[in-house]
């Protein structure tokens, strides 16, 4: 086994407006290892980019908050540093790429000044050669070197995403966040961007976190993958794990719910029903509602998280003995 | 008439006094510096005295001119530098006139008067002041739209230079308002020479006249910096620097005077005399001025036409409440068609604030219901705040008077198109006072009385101070029973003045002259 | 960059003549007579006559105006004033520093009050002190500056005798000129500031800004305030702008001779040599004033920046198919 | 076809319905929305609101401090001051809220035009403007009052027009940063017509500029009236106009300090509310701001 670079311990995140709370994060538990390719996958509003904004500490503040446990980044308590402390790792040790590149890079700002900031933040060294080492990461990615001096409205949206890449990779960092990166490209850049990042990844042995509702692309770059409904995990594992021994109803919902192209399936099978309101969560399991398996105690008490064999986690009463079988 | 002069009398002693307080206020050791700095300049009899004069009196003032030159002025605000630039021949004191650049004149007949002048005065240029530098300066005036008016009975073409120190002017007319004209500041006597070299608009900012100040420098909007000039023909002015300083609100020109960064403050409003009459470094002194209001009514308006109408509003008008609310000690309410202390001014019986006989004299006039009117006010000055009061007086007998105003120049252009106006006088000869009610002047009231015009040709051409007077009587009476206009109050004109200032000659109008006046440290 | 100067730049000329046109035709049939005015009331017809003949009033509208124009591109020659009959130009050269200092002290009052507090009170909204700074900014705004001004002579002149009440001759007399005046722009400095800061602090790239590590401080003053200057600019030019057109009610109570006073003077007396005179001046000044604004936003927004080059090219550059420079 | 209008149109009023509620939420647009009705209604109202008439003078009551017979106390003429603050919000709130309508529709439309077409429109209009920046907005209202006649609507006119080019040049500033964003780029491929794109894409994304200056505007243009009143070319006495009645009293400021402080209290009280309305509405309108 590889040793943990990250682990997030009892997570728990609220956003609070107008007196009402919101549970974004409920208790989460999530390990990221050296050099490993963790995938995130859950719907719009299940609190995957809370729980990446909660590793860089950038929750925005009021209204969200963490209210509950650790994050343990190199045996350190993430959340326990000072904002200085926080600023060295982040872009440093742990950097991210954000799902829209059209807003995320700085209308203002050259992409080399961007590109030179983080690396002049981080790595001590004089302009000139941060900004030759901008220019380096910039052909990296697959950009010309000479574009350093272009504003970020004279690129592309792929070619920006590009630029995010080389942003978040300049300081070589241990844990690489990417937030859906890909989402708001196209598909032929998509694959590209996919595929330079995990080229990068390999190149530079940095363990990713990849956030994403797309299974498709957790199976093409990921090891691991945990599932988040409603601001818990409901189900991690390695990707065979969970790909091919699927437990938990949500899991199964997911894959049932995109094409296969081996299978001959007449009809997609969307989950039915919506994800619970974040304000006003159910008693009992969360998927109760949607769930095909549905059994009395779920709607009563909430299930525990438990191994099925091999760290591969499932929360589900459907695993649980003493229960009546499905 | 004496009022005056015993008024001002007073208010020289008053001055003296409170200068004399201002010294044992500060309880400085040298408490006997405090007797009478006026006098200080000549009697040293105290010997134990040594006082010590400031080289500069600051004065703050309310207006920039836009020229010193004298027959292109017409505002008051600039012949009170100006007064300190220049000399007229003679002048108009204590109800008589007293020669200056003159020595003396004579009527040679009713149309030819003939003027002795002193052979010491220099110019600031070192000229010598001479009768050619006098004719020079009245065909001047006769060529400027802004003194040509004022001397218009001068027959220029026969007026003759005698010799260097006599000049006979000629008259179209007999003209006893001739001298009054010549006292103005349009009558000051400029250099020839300097005119002819400078060219006009030089002149005008650098002027060069026989008085006992001369321009050193003027920042325009800012100040304007007078010199002593040494060769001041009546004896080099005690203070050798005289600035006035442009400040255009009254308020400010308090906390200047409150604050010591001026010496005199002219000019002020009535609602700051309280104030500075609280001060530890200054007080007040207040003279009647020629200025006076009037409310004016058209005679070409059908409705006003009607005597009873007229009447009636005046009636409705408390006066005395209306000028104490407008200016406080400021102004006295006015009885007589002239300021009181014009020429030949005559106090009339007030006329009774009597709502009653106004109604019912609307009444009469067949207004029982009723009536609505418009009153035109120029926005400057106190002119608003005299309608308002008025409209509400107005209110109470039936009577509606919307005001509408708008900015001056459109009041102005609108000549004689309006019903009901507010305006002022600052005149103190019955010529140029009741010129308003003369068919000839156009503007404003047009009357069209062949009484009044015939009465105001007449008596200018009597030179007989008792004859002028009956037909000047008459005419004041006559004017006062038709109420073409309703006179409503006479101003006085204010100083702020500085305790350290001593040998303060007060005057109507503000053309003080600052060479006699004295500034202690 | 120098062609689009070098274009502004020649466009003033159409300005000039359509602001001395406009201005020329506003006076022309504007009531009120220039000669009345310069006599008083109690002026006679004949006294009136002469002076019309002497101000060449009684001339036709366009003879009158080309005659102006003629005057001003031959000889350089803006007329005398009808007043003093002191040449224009020397008018307003004598009070224009005046104004300019007063305007440029009062932008830079208000410019770094009203950027740090709306700094502040963006980044910390709903905060205490966003609260205070937001009814400090609305007093500020609705104080009437006269009103301000007499508060702040009686406090600091007659009260404390710190500074002096009037005058602009030395920096002691201009703090509380500035200082009034800056004051009710600053509040409105502050109130752009902080709503485009809000805009702008909420958008991805100040979230990139600080996953990178950069400190708080520099990602609102360097990252932030970028983003939020269009605007501001905007406000700070046009108040500039307006200032240099004469603070009319300051220059009153503190006595200070400038543009303002001149020309409110000029307009009540109808010394239209002067209006003009003074009009066109204010125009270049505020052409020269908007055109830097415009070489600002340029500066500030290279989005902007390639909209002033030329059109064509402009899309290519987006498409990334050619540099920018 | 008529179902598809159906759709939008609700979905519009969706947006409307979610805009207005949080409105409702905000607290201090509530309490901005709230004085701003008060003035409305004691200006509708004043009759019945205010104690004495607005011009009812009594000679011999001048001058007297706020007490319970008079609020405010009384002015120079020994009028009742918060009576004629209550008439007066009548002209100052319509002085206020028209000019500043002008303002900024005018200013508006000139600048989006000019930013959004850029090149040689932008140039026309924004040399235009510096004409208009160029004159003085009393010889704007001389002449204006020349052709209508003197009163409040010259003033209202002359303020507006005045301060259209501040609004000209903000909505530039705004939609040239704007206009080549990709939400533009869009709407443009599917066919929206420039004033479509104009009036439903770019507009409202530089809503907050305009507001802001708006509810700031209001106060200057209320003073500005003033100064306008002051030489004769505004509201025809005894009409109370706050404006009016602050210039009015300076020549009091150091004796009898309730002259001017009450009619400054509410022009500031209005520019208050109308800024708290405003930066309420503009968050209400913003839609990133709905999660």
């Amino acid at each position: 086994m590889r040793d943990t670079l990250l682990e997030i311990k009892n997570l728990k995140v609220i956003y609070s407006t107008d007196g009402k709370v919101v549970e974004a994060v409920n208790h989460i538990d999530l390990k990221i290892h050296k050099g490993e390719a963790l995938g995130l996958i859950g719907e719009t509003g299940a609190g995957k980019t809370t729980t990446a904004l909660s590793i860089l500490n950038l929750i925005p503040n009021p209204p969200g908050k963490i209210v509950e446990g650790e994050i343990c980044y190199c045996g350190q308590n993430l959340l326990k540093l000072s904002q200085r402390d926080m600023r060295a790792v982040r872009g440093n040790k742990i950097s991210m790429i954000f799902q829209d590149p059209m807003t995320a890079l700085n209308p203002v700002m050259t992409v080399g000044d961007q590109i030179a900031e983080v690396i002049r933040l981080h790595q001590k060294m004089p302009r000139d050669e941060a900004y030759i080492k901008a220019q380096e990461m910039l052909e990296t990615v697959g950009i010309p070197g000479n574009r350093l001096k272009d504003f970020p409205h004279q690129f592309s949206g792929g070619m920006k995403q590009r630029v995010v890449i080389a942003i978040s990779l300049a300081c070589n960092p241990e844990l690489l966040i990417a937030d859906e990166p890909t989402t708001a490209l196209d598909v032929t850049i998509q694959e590209q961007v996919l595929d330079l990042m995990e080229k990068l990844q390999k190149e530079f042995n940095t363990s990713l976190l990849m956030i994403t509702h797309d299974l498709g692309v957790v199976a093409e770059v990921c090891e691991t993958v945990a599932i988040m409904y409603a601001g818990e995990i409901v189900e991690y594992g390695t990707i065979e794990q969970v790909y091919n021994d699927t437990k938990h109803p949500y899991t199964r919902g997911l894959f049932d719910s995109i094409p296969k192209f081996h299978e001959d399936v007449k009809r997609l099978k969307p989950i039915k029903g919506q994800m619970p309101n974040p304000a006003n969560l159910p008693v009992g399991c969360n998927f109760a509602d949607r769930c095909p398996d549905v059994m009395p105690r779920c709607r009563e008490s909430e299930p525990v998280v438990i191994d099925v064999g091999e760290n591969h986690l499932v929360k589900c009463y459907k695993y649980i003995g003493g229960g009546d079988q499905a | 008439m004496n009022k005056i002069y015993k008024l001002l009398i007073g208010l020289l002693v008053i001055s003296m006094v409170l200068s004399g307080c201002g010294g044992s206020k500060t309880e400085a050791p040298a408490e006997s510096s405090s007797s009478s700095s006026s006098s200080s300049s000549s009697s040293s009899a105290e010997a134990t005295t040594e006082t010590t004069f400031k080289d500069t009196l600051v004065i703050a003032h309310h207006e920039e001119p836009a020229t010193l030159d004298p027959q292109y002025s017409n505002m008051i605000s600039w012949f009170v530098i100006e007064k300190n630039i220049f000399n007229p021949l003679i002048d108009y004191i204590d109800e008589k006139y007293v020669p200056v650049l003159a020595t003396s004149w004579e009527n040679i007949d009713d149309t030819h008067i003939r003027f002795h002048l002193r052979d010491d005065v220099l110019f600031q240029n070192g000229e010598k002041m001479t009768a050619d530098d006098v004719y020079f300066t009245f065909k001047r005036a006769l060529e400027s739209p802004k003194s040509a008016s004022t001397f218009k009975t001068l027959d220029i073409e026969n007026t003759k230079v005698i010799d260097d120190y006599t000049i006979e002017f000629a008259l179209n007319m007999p003209d006893e308002a001739f001298f009054n004209s010549i006292t103005s500041g349009r009558g000051n006597i400029v250099s020839k020479k300097a005119v002819e070299e400078m060219g006009e608009a030089e002149f005008a900012r650098n002027p060069i006249g026989t008085g006992p100040y001369m321009v050193s420098e003027w920042i325009s909007g800012t100040q304007i910096k007078l010199v002593a000039f040494d060769g001041y023909f009546n004896g080099v002015a005690k203070t050798p620097n005289l600035v006035y300083k442009f400040i255009p609100e009254a308020s400010n020109r308090v906390i200047e005077l409150e604050t010591g960064d001026v010496d005199v403050a002219l000019n002020l409003a009535s609602s700051d005399i309280a104030r500075v009459r609280d001060m530890e470094n200054a007080d007040i002194v207040m003279v009647p001025s020629y200025r006076y209001t009037t409310l004016t009514m058209s005679m070409k308006d059908e409705v006003l036409k009607d005597k009873r109408i007229r009447q009636a509003l005046a009636y409705a008008i408390d006066k005395p409440l209306l000028v104490d609310v407008i200016y406080g000690e400021s102004a006295d309410a006015l009885n007589g068609v002239m300021p009181t202390n014009a020429i030949g001014f005559k106090e009339m019986e007030p006329t009774e604030y009597n709502p009653e006989k106004a109604k019912q004299l609307l009444a009469e006039a067949g207004y029982e219901n009723g009536l609505i009117l418009e009153f035109q006010v120029d926005p400057g000055s106190e002119y608003l705040d005299i309608a308002e009061i008025i409209q509400s007086m107005w209110q109470d007998v039936g009577v509606t008077a919307n005001i509408i105003t708008m900015d001056r120049p459109s009041y102005l252009a609108q000549g004689n198109e309006y019903q009901i106006s507010v305006r002022a006088g600052n005149a103190n000869h019955p010529s140029n006072i009741l010129i308003i009610y003369d068919s000839a002047f156009g503007d404003r009231i047009q009357p069209n009385d062949d009484y009044i015009d015939s009465a105001l040709n007449e008596f200018r051409q009597i030179y007989d101070d008792a004859d002028r007077k009956v037909v000047l009587d008459e005419l004041q009476d006559y004017l006062w029973d038709i109420k073409y206009t309703i006179p409503l109050a006479h101003t006085k004109t204010i100083y702020g003045l500085s305790n350290n200032i001593g040998n303060f000659v007060p005057d109507p109008l503000g053309l003080v002259d600052w060479s006699i006046v004295t500034v202690t440290e | 960059m120098l062609r689009f100067l070098f274009r502004r730049i020649l466009m003033m000329i159409p300005v000039l003549l359509g602001v001395s046109f406009v201005v020329f035709f506003m006076s022309y049939f504007t009531p009120g007579d220039p000669a009345v005015m310069i006599l008083g009331d109690m002026a006679t017809q004949e006294d009136i006559q002469m002076m019309h003949e002497q101000l060449k009033l009684d001339e036709p509208f366009l003879v009158q105006y080309v005659n102006y124009v003629k005057n001003i591109v031959t000889k350089g020659d803006f007329g005398t004033s009808y007043t003093t009959k002191q040449p224009v130009l020397d008018e307003l050269l004598v009070r224009f520093p005046n104004t300019f200092k007063l305007a440029g002290l009062s932008v830079i009052l208000s410019v770094i009050i009203g950027i740090t507090v709306g700094i502040v009170s963006a980044t910390r909204q709903y905060s205490i002190l966003d609260n205070v700074a937001t009814a400090i900014s609305f007093i500020g705004v609705s104080m009437p500056n006269f009103w301000q001004g007499m508060m702040l002579i009686i406090v600091f002149s007659v009260w404390l005798g710190w500074l002096p009440p009037s005058g602009f001759s030395t920096p002691m007399h201009w703090i509380l000129p500035a200082v009034t005046i800056g004051t009710s722009s600053a509040a409105q400095i502050m109130r752009m500031t902080r709503s485009s800061m809000l805009e702008v602090i909420r958008q991805d790239y100040i979230r990139t800004a600080r996953a990178k590590g950069q400190s708080e401080r520099i990602v609102i003053w360097r990252h932030a305030l970028k983003n939020a200057l269009i605007p501001i600019i905007t406000v700070v030019g046009l108040s500039f702008g307006r200032l240099l057109g004469g603070a009319v009610l300051t220059e009153s109570i503190f006595s200070i001779a400038g543009i303002g006073k001149l020309m409110v003077d000029a307009i009540n007396m109808r010394n239209y040599p002067l209006v003009q005179g003074g009009v066109l001046f204010i125009a270049i000044v505020m052409s020269v004033v908007n055109l830097i604004v415009d070489v600002l936003y340029a500066y500030v927004d290279p989005r902007i920046r390639t909209q002033f080059t030329t059109n064509s090219i402009r899309k290519k550059i987006r498409l990334g198919e050619v540099g920018d420079e | 076809m008529s179902e598809k209008t159906v759709a939008i149109k609700s979905r519009n009023s969706g947006m409307m319905r979610d805009a207005l509620v949080r409105l409702l939420r905000n607290k201090a647009a509530i309490l901005g929305l709230v004085i701003i009705i008060v003035l409305i209604l004691s200006a509708i109202f004043a009759d019945i609101v205010s104690p004495f008439s607005y011009d009812e003078q009594d000679l011999r009551q001048r001058f007297m401090a706020p007490s319970a017979e008079h609020y405010f106390g009384t002015d120079e003429y020994g009028r009742d001051i918060f009576s004629r603050i209550v008439y007066g919000s009548r002209t100052s709130l319509l002085v206020g809220a028209i000019s500043v309508t002008i303002s900024s529709g005018i200013g508006t439309i000139l600048g989006a035009i000019s930013g959004y077409y850029g090149n040689r429109v932008d140039n026309i209009i924004m040399r235009l403007i510096d004409v208009m920046l160029a004159i003085p907005n009393i010889l704007l209202a001389i002449s204006i009052a020349a052709t209508l006649g003197p009163g409040i609507v010259n003033v209202m006119i002359a303020v507006g027009i005045s301060s259209v080019p501040g609004y000209a040049r903000l909505v530039r500033a705004s939609v040239m940063s704007l206009r080549d964003q990709e939400f533009i780029e869009a709407a443009r491929s599917i066919g929206a017509n420039d004033a479509r794109i104009i009036l439903r894409h770019i507009l409202p994304n530089c809503l907050a500029p305009i507001i802001v200056q708006a509810t700031m505007s209001i106060a200057i243009a209320i003073l500005s009236a003033a100064a306008l009143s002051f030489l004769g070319l505004g509201v025809q006495p005894p009409m109370a106009e706050w404006g009016s009645m602050l210039s009015n009293g300076r020549a009091y400021i150091r004796d009898y300090w309730w002259v001017v402080t009450f009619p400054g209290v509410a022009i500031m009280s209005t520019v208050f509310a109308f800024n708290l309305f405003g930066d309420g509405l503009r968050d209400a309108l913003d839609p990133r701001l709905k999660q």
